[in-house]
């Protein structure tokens, strides 16, 4: 049974998704000692819950994909314990989410899954995860556009995608982050949203967001496997992906499922700088 | 892309006038005079370890745009990254009493006759620019960054 | 005369941050606060000049920085300045998502409400110590 | 842009662009203004007012744009799909 959460809705009111998330959020308080966090009343008055979520685990439902619920957490700072997506859920149980806004026999099927989900996992917050070294004295080459520094490790172990992540790669275990190229595209850093830890990820799947005032970027991983840890540095200074998003600004830590497989589609220092070159050359050009 | 990019450092003096025409003409010679190739360097970066900033200055030709004659940025460009190839002392345009009006400083307080100045200063600096001796622009390979910008 | 607090921003030229910084600075000691605080040139003050040094060495400063390099803070605190406040643009930023504030040569209406907000801190924190 | 490629493989055959419902599109074009790669085109005197134009333009993979759409109007194919069609066509032409 889930207890001991701070439940905290998107409760978007124009989607069948949004209203599904509410109806989750109710349940789950009526069920459990559960406390509900208000999303209209938490952007404009914050204090009122730091009691409630110091307290409590968080636990952050997502209607549709903008996820609201999400950003409104990494805005307020808030550290999520566990998250899920009804748009996501919908899909795993093969439940078409229709456009009504009233929670008909559909919606009440796929509420009981979702909750029965929630209700018989375990409550572990964190997995338990050993930590392995990762050593940073990486070399660097660079190039430079204008007054823009723009540099790539050379390490043999940090693998890349077209897709400006990297994954350093440590036995069955890899950090993954995103390149210099992403990092001075997007400027100051403001927001940062970490995958789920115990998530499952695709190679390519998404793992994380990162948003500033020009942008927001997708992570993209670079590999396969079970998120056992995030940076939980940048939840307050996402900025340190800014400052080096090889080091100190990685994002999260997979336990690889498949890398043999994945390698197939990473390619090493050599052919990341050139095409990372190309980029900023299209981009400036 | 162009090999001849130039560095504009302008002081952005907060004290008086002068450093809010030399900051806005520096702004518009960025943004609407497409055909040269400008990088705006903020100067205060310099001291905070503003290693971009350092290192442009130190291969691309950089001028200097400063609002009074105590020339500020062109000192400091000086002292940190060695060379300077033109500067401009917005008060010997604009005239002192201009310059070192510490009444009028903020954006939203400028008249027309301040924006005059400001194309004024544009001007000045294109010229400038355009003095810079061909020389400046060559040595100008970076120590291993196999650079895009040949 | 010389209890003012020094205000002083890093009005970055790369961003529209840096114009926040300066706009916000520029209202606090023109409008808001003019007679107990002033402000000084980061550019007088990056030279090291004599003078400047004696504008700023053993006084209580506000800076107020656009982006994480912090260069006024770190500008002012080497020549000497007591920072009794280091204002981050980007932290009232963070409250405004979503919103676009314009360039570093003017700000929009919504740069203008952010920029207000710093000046308000900027005048709390004199009204404080002064 | 047929010359582009991603991992190694023309970038035409490679099945990965936004589709647009427009059952559910409102034309609040978010999405315009989001992508960087110009995959959209704004139509303003059509009855279609949006459409995918550049659909080699969009970046394997990236979803961004999905993420944007308030009334949910854009999908993308399944990845994993492309992932293995890509791995696929590479063992062919390193076959070829």
């Amino acid at each position: 049974m889930l207890e001991n959460y701070a439940i905290l809705p998107c409760n978007g009111l124009d989607k069948c998704a949004g209203v599904i998330s509410r109806e989750i959020a109710i349940k789950l308080c009526e069920e459990a000692k559960n406390v509900m966090i208000c999303p209209v009343y938490a952007r404009v008055a914050e204090a009122k819950y730091n009691k409630i979520v110091e307290e409590h685990a968080l636990l952050v439902i997502d209607g549709c994909q903008t996820r609201c619920a999400s950003k409104l957490a990494a805005e307020k700072n808030l550290k999520i314990s566990r998250k899920i997506s009804v748009t996501e859920e919908a899909k795993i149980h093969h439940i078409e989410l229709k456009s009504d806004l009233r929670l008909l026999k559909n919606e009440n099927n796929l509420i009981e899954k979702i909750l029965n989900g929630l209700n018989n996992t375990d409550n572990i917050v964190t997995p338990p995860y050993d930590e392995i070294h990762y050593l940073y004295n990486f070399t660097y080459t660079t190039f430079q556009n204008g007054k823009f520094i723009f540099r790539v490790p050379t390490n043999p172990k940090i693998y890349f995608n077209e897709n400006d992540c990297w994954a350093y790669v440590i036995g069955n275990r890899a950090r993954i982050g995103v390149t210099d190229f992403v990092q001075q595209n997007l400027s100051d850093i403001l927001y940062f949203t970490p995958p789920d830890i115990g998530a499952e990820i695709d190679q390519f799947g998404e793992v994380g967001e990162i948003e500033s005032s020009k942008s927001v970027f997708e992570l993209i991983s670079p590999v396969s496997g079970k998120v056992v840890a995030i940076n939980e540095a940048l939840v307050t200074k996402p900025d340190l992906i800014n400052e080096n998003p090889y080091e100190s600004g990685w994002v999260a830590e997979l336990e690889l499922t498949d890398f043999n497989s994945d390698k197939e589609l990473l390619i090493g220092f050599d052919q990341y700088f050139e095409i990372m070159k190309k980029k900023v050359e299209e981009l400036n050009g | 892309m162009s090999e001849f990019k130039v560095g504009v450092l302008s002081c952005s003096g907060e004290e008086c006038l002068g450093g809010t025409i030399s900051r806005l003409a520096t702004r518009k010679v960025l943004e609407e005079l497409k055909f040269i190739d400008t990088v705006t360097l903020c100067l205060p970066l310099y001291l905070a370890g503003g290693e971009e900033e350092r290192n442009f200055a130190k291969v691309f030709p950089t001028i200097s745009v400063d609002g009074c004659d105590k020339l500020c940025a062109k000192r400091s460009t000086e002292k940190y990254s060695g060379k300077i190839n033109g500067f401009i002392d917005v008060s010997k345009i604009i005239g002192d009493e201009n310059a070192l009006n510490t009444k009028i400083v903020r954006n939203k307080d400028l008249t027309d006759e301040h924006h005059q100045m400001v194309d004024e200063v544009v001007s000045e600096i294109v010229k400038t620019i355009s003095n810079i001796s061909p020389d400046a622009y060559s040595g100008k390979t970076f120590h291993g960054c196999g650079c895009g910008n040949e | 005369m010389d209890k003012k607090v020094k205000v002083v921003p890093c009005s970055g030229i790369g961003k529209v941050y840096g114009l926040m910084a300066r706009e916000a600075v520029l209202k606090t000691v023109i409008e808001l606060c003019p007679d107990k605080s002033e402000t000084v040139c980061l550019a007088y003050i990056v030279t090291g000049d004599k003078e400047v040094k004696e504008k700023i060495e053993g006084f209580n400063c506000i800076t107020v920085d656009g982006c994480p390099k912090m260069c006024a803070s770190k500008n002012v605190s080497i020549t000497g300045g007591i920072v009794i406040e280091e204002i981050k643009v980007l932290d009232t930023v963070k409250a405004h998502k979503g919103k676009q504030f314009g360039s570093p040569t003017e700000l929009t209406a919504d740069g203008e409400v952010v920029m207000n907000e710093i000046a308000g801190k900027i005048a709390k924190k004199i009204n404080e110590v002064n | 842009m047929s010359e582009t490629t991603f991992m190694g493989v023309e970038r035409d055959k490679i099945d990965w662009k936004p589709t647009i419902d427009y059952s559910k599109c409102d034309y609040c074009m978010e999405c315009v203004k989001f992508c960087p790669h110009k995959v959209f085109e704004v139509r303003e005197s059509e009855e279609i007012k949006l459409i995918v134009r550049n659909a080699n333009n969009c970046v394997v993979f990236c979803r961004a744009c999905s993420k944007i759409c308030g009334p949910d109007a854009l999908s993308f194919p399944d990845k994993n799909v492309t992932t293995q069609r890509i791995k696929e066509i590479r063992k062919e032409e390193s076959h070829a």
